[in-house]
């Protein structure tokens, strides 16, 4: 039993590990810099697995960092937690396979996509240091730590935006992107002093128990919510990502996805364990879905008429977050009465929380696919490709899946989870519904465009000498096509044991304050 | 009561001068002077937070007689503030270097070759 | 940079290695007095910064070499890393070499590791790490700033006119 | 038979779907087989019918580009496209300007209600 309590620490410290320790592995030659990148992704990715498994089997995780023992939160005699707490429940752990899994396939794509730049070395250690950021803000149960663990993922991918200085586009995105993401940070922190100064608490669980709505309490909700709304690319402040996202190499967009959905988690855990039923007003809850509404409708809109591949797909994964903000926040309004929640609230919650990883999935293969692309034919203009599938035929199909299941057609994934939605949303208003439908109907007109300029059509004499794609990215890529297949031949499986526990965990704030206070609260 | 907040009321002020640097400058060099302005308002917030009347030096054996203390926590998340501001500081100035390079200005409306 | 006049780089020589030594200090007895890893590092930081001042840029590029700095900071990290793991056996991070405080208190704390175990370890370990890190910024940072000479673009632009 | 996926007011069975799939495709099958089977690859069958012209031997001359794909909803979108580019017009404090207005109302919102 001793190792396996060690997860959560462990879940943090490997990529720590792999990213101060890559310098001295890349003294040994590319071949050992690139197995320890390997090697350590495949076991970050294997530790998330068996915490998503452990926590399925006992519970909610709590980790005790520095403590005698590791799940001693309260020492005897103290009202509220000291140290740094890690409070994994099923939500976390889901979240954090997602972010795994997209962590270890753009490792394996980044091998030969980046294999012709310099200073690789320290792509890797900034690689690993955005996962351990990301990681951090699904673990922490601490609101001081999860802003850190920001700062880390936000710095992180400053860099790595940024990581091919020679083009003015890059360091022009990484210069946007730093700017908003440093005033969302400082409001975080202004937010994370607020409810201190007026608890002395810092953990999560210990603020949910003595939470009561005062002026103070508003004003810290207000700023952690718009902050992490920014962070995540909701309606007006997404502005950042089609840039930053578009100018980042494939494979950090690809981790970037899922770093901008840890902040969404972050919305949901400030929303539903800190808040939770103390909230008086639904403000939040409506301004979530009027949020997901406008994010999925003007980002797609925007995306249809664009032609460069990876700001049209960066637009998608706006309109997407859109989707999960609309899915989640039917749940909150609904929070406080059961019956409604018990009718159509906690399907929404389902929904909106299956097309997190869903997203992860298919949004990570279709940067992937875009970095193949760029490989191939060195541009990512849409106007000058075509006949593309005469070179790489597996780039094609994987392709077709990732764009199926983000436009949400029947067997894919995308479907279900955006089923869940539809027929929530239509028990609140049919309207919501039939923004959703729309939105999913540009989507696919906008991925069908890509498919046919980019694939289909003759061949270009400009392209007859296109690269041959190399076998690691094709490997990077089929993990996350294995990934959407097995979600979408087996709904039932992931619904049940993925997705209903961590729908319940967020539901439930009171296990998540009795794990930390132990039930005396 | 004026007295007794005048150091959230700095805050306040400070922070309203960092988000206008920002909003209002041309230069980069001063948007990145507001961002760092913004950094030291919500540093000074933590630990002013943390002051109680009369209080000493949090540490038992260095303070005098005097039995009140101020807390110690809110000083050690602004010392991690601190190194998270220098840290973005540091590679904000990198990058407007980068950007002086490529497009021989400091202005922030010339920079915006990213649109649409 | 252009070096600075004879007396300042005299007054630079005597005076650098003394930072140094103050940080170091600052470093050491970095958890029983003010100061710490971070705040130790960036005063040994501040050596590299006052000889790029005094003795001008092409001289200090000629001298310092950056792969060291590289070392202490990778060495720093590791040495921080390995003390967290070390913990593993209560908890990541968990201070096993601290020295409780009877003991301490009845004189039986003497030795060469601190009473404070391993926070004041990890105190160090940072302290190289940061000294290593800062410097790397500073000299980076003064790549950076000769990279483009103003002359070429013909003046700076983008300054507010008033 | 099987789990479904049920959804408040409905279910989702993929199963059943792959079936219904698979009878559609062998339906889809049968009919094209019932066709002519005298194509032969790599005759003058192949040619692109250029609606008699000679076709130019570069692919690029003849494919549909990016641009001019759906150009007639943002033909008919355009007063739309021309104020969204009104907001995406690159500047880095405008973007800070939205941010900045979206937190007052929310927090107005909030604060008030």
């Amino acid at each position: 039993m001793n190792w396996q309590a060690h997860l959560p620490a462990l879940l943090l410290a490997v990529p720590l590990l792999g990213a101060f320790a890559t310098p001295l592995f890349s003294l040994g030659g590319k071949t050992l810099r690139n197995a320890w990148f390997i090697v350590v992704s495949t076991f970050v990715f294997l530790i998330a697995l068996a915490l998503w498994h452990e926590v399925s089997v006992s519970g909610i995780l709590v980790y005790v960092m520095g403590g005698e023992n590791f799940a001693l939160t309260l020492p005897s005699g103290m009202k509220y937690p000291v140290r740094i707490i890690l409070e994994i429940d099923a939500l976390s752990a889901f979240m954090v396979l997602a972010g795994s899994i997209t962590s270890m396939a753009g490792a394996w794509f980044t091998l030969s996509y980046m294999d012709r730049f310099t200073g690789i070395s320290r792509f890797i250690s900034l690689y690993f240091l955005l996962t351990v950021g990301m990681l951090g803000m699904m673990v922490t149960g601490d609101l001081f730590n999860f802003f850190v663990f920001i700062e880390i993922a936000s710095v992180a991918s400053y860099g790595l935006v940024a990581f091919w200085r020679d083009k003015p586009q890059a360091v022009e995105a990484s210069f946007k992107y730093m700017l908003l993401s440093q005033v969302a940070a400082m409001l975080v922190l202004l937010a994370v002093g607020f409810l201190y100064g007026k608890y002395n608490v810092l953990n999560m669980g210990a603020l949910g128990s003595v939470m009561q709505m005062g002026l103070v309490e508003k004003f810290a909700l207000a700023m952690l919510f718009s902050a992490l709304a920014l962070k995540c690319g909701a309606f007006p402040m997404y502005l950042w990502i089609p840039d930053a996202y578009a100018e980042a190499p494939a494979s950090v967009s690809c981790l970037l996805v899922t770093v901008s959905q840890a902040s969404l988690y972050g919305i949901f855990r400030v929303a539903f364990s800190v808040y939770g039923l103390s909230m008086t007003n639904s403000v939040v809850a409506w301004a979530m879905i009027v949020l997901g509404l406008l994010s999925m409708l003007i980002a797609v809109s925007m995306a249809v008429v664009q032609h460069e591949v990876k700001r049209l797909m960066s637009y998608h994964a706006i309109s997407q977050t859109g989707y999960m903000l609309l899915g989640v926040g039917i749940g909150l309004l609904v929070l406080a009465d059961p019956q409604a929640l018990a009718e159509y609230g906690f399907t929404a919650i389902k929904g909106g929380v299956f097309h997190i990883f869903n997203h992860a999935m298919y949004k990570g293969l279709l940067f992937l696919t875009a970095g193949t692309l760029f490989y191939m034919t060195g541009t990512r203009d849409l106007n000058k490709m075509g006949g593309l599938i005469r070179k790489s035929p597996i780039t094609a199909t994987m392709f077709l899946i990732a764009a199926a299941a983000i436009a949400g057609l029947p067997p894919m994934n995308g479907y279900a989870s955006k089923l869940l939605i539809y027929q929530s949303s239509f028990a609140i208003h049919p309207f919501i519904t039939v923004v959703a439908l729309v939105t999913s109907v540009l989507t696919l007109a906008s991925f069908v465009k890509v498919f046919q300029t980019a694939f289909l059509g003759p061949e270009h004499k400009a392209l007859v000498n296109a690269k041959k794609v190399p076998a690691t990215m094709i490997i990077g890529m089929g993990m996350l096509t294995v990934a959407i297949l097995l979600l979408t031949f087996f709904p039932t499986w992931a619904l049940s044991n993925l997705v209903e526990p961590a729908a319940k965990a967020l539901v439930d704030q009171a296990g998540y304050i009795a794990a930390i206070m132990g039930g005396a609260f | 009561m004026i007295i007794g907040n005048l150091p959230f009321l700095t805050v306040g002020i400070l922070f309203l001068i960092g988000l206008l640097a920002i909003l209002r400058e041309k230069n980069m060099i001063k948007i990145a002077i507001g961002i760092t302005i913004i950094e030291s308002a919500v540093n000074m917030f933590l630990i002013v937070l943390g002051y109680r009347l009369g209080g000493d030096i949090p540490v038992h054996f260095l303070k005098g007689e005097v039995d009140a203390m101020v807390l110690p926590t809110p000083q050690a998340l602004t010392l991690t503030a601190i190194v998270i501001a220098l840290a973005t500081s540091a590679l904000m100035l990198s990058v407007i270097m980068l950007l002086f390079k490529h497009y021989g200005t400091l202005n922030v409306d010339e920079i915006r070759r990213l649109r649409g | 940079m252009k070096p600075l006049s004879v007396v300042v780089r005299t007054g630079c020589d005597m005076f650098a290695w003394f930072l140094v030594v103050f940080g170091a200090y600052v470093i050491i007895h970095g958890d029983v007095t003010p100061g710490g890893g971070f705040q130790g590092g960036a005063i040994v930081a501040t050596f590299v910064a006052l000889l790029l001042v005094a003795h001008g840029g092409e001289k200090v590029l000629g001298w310092i070499k950056l792969d060291i700095y590289n070392g202490f900071l990778t060495t720093g990290l590791l040495l921080f890393l390995l003390l967290a793991f070390s913990g593993m056996g209560n908890a990541f991070l968990y201070n096993f070499l601290a020295v409780p405080e009877a003991v301490a208190q009845a004189g039986g704390a003497h030795g060469i590791i601190p009473p404070s175990g391993t926070i004041a370890l990890m105190d160090i370990a940072v302290g190289l790490e940061v000294a290593g890190g800062l410097t790397l910024i500073i000299m980076y940072m003064f790549k950076g700033s000769i990279m483009t000479n103003i002359s070429e673009i013909g003046g700076e632009t983008g300054h507010d006119n008033w | 038979m099987w789990p479904k996926v049920v959804s408040g007011f409905g279910y989702w069975d993929i199963y059943v779907w792959l079936i219904f799939l698979a009878i559609a495709c062998f339906f889809t099958m049968w009919l094209r087989n019932t066709g002519r089977q005298d194509y032969k690859e790599g005759t003058y069958q192949d040619e692109i019918y250029f609606s008699g012209n000679d076709v130019p031997e570069d692919g690029e001359d003849i494919s549909v580009p990016a641009d001019s794909a759906y150009w007639g909803f943002t033909k008919f979108f355009r007063p739309y496209y021309d104020f969204m580019a009104l907001f995406h017009n690159g500047l880095a404090q405008d973007y800070l300007g939205y941010f900045v207005v979206f937190i007052a109302i929310l927090t107005a919102l909030i604060v008030f209600i």
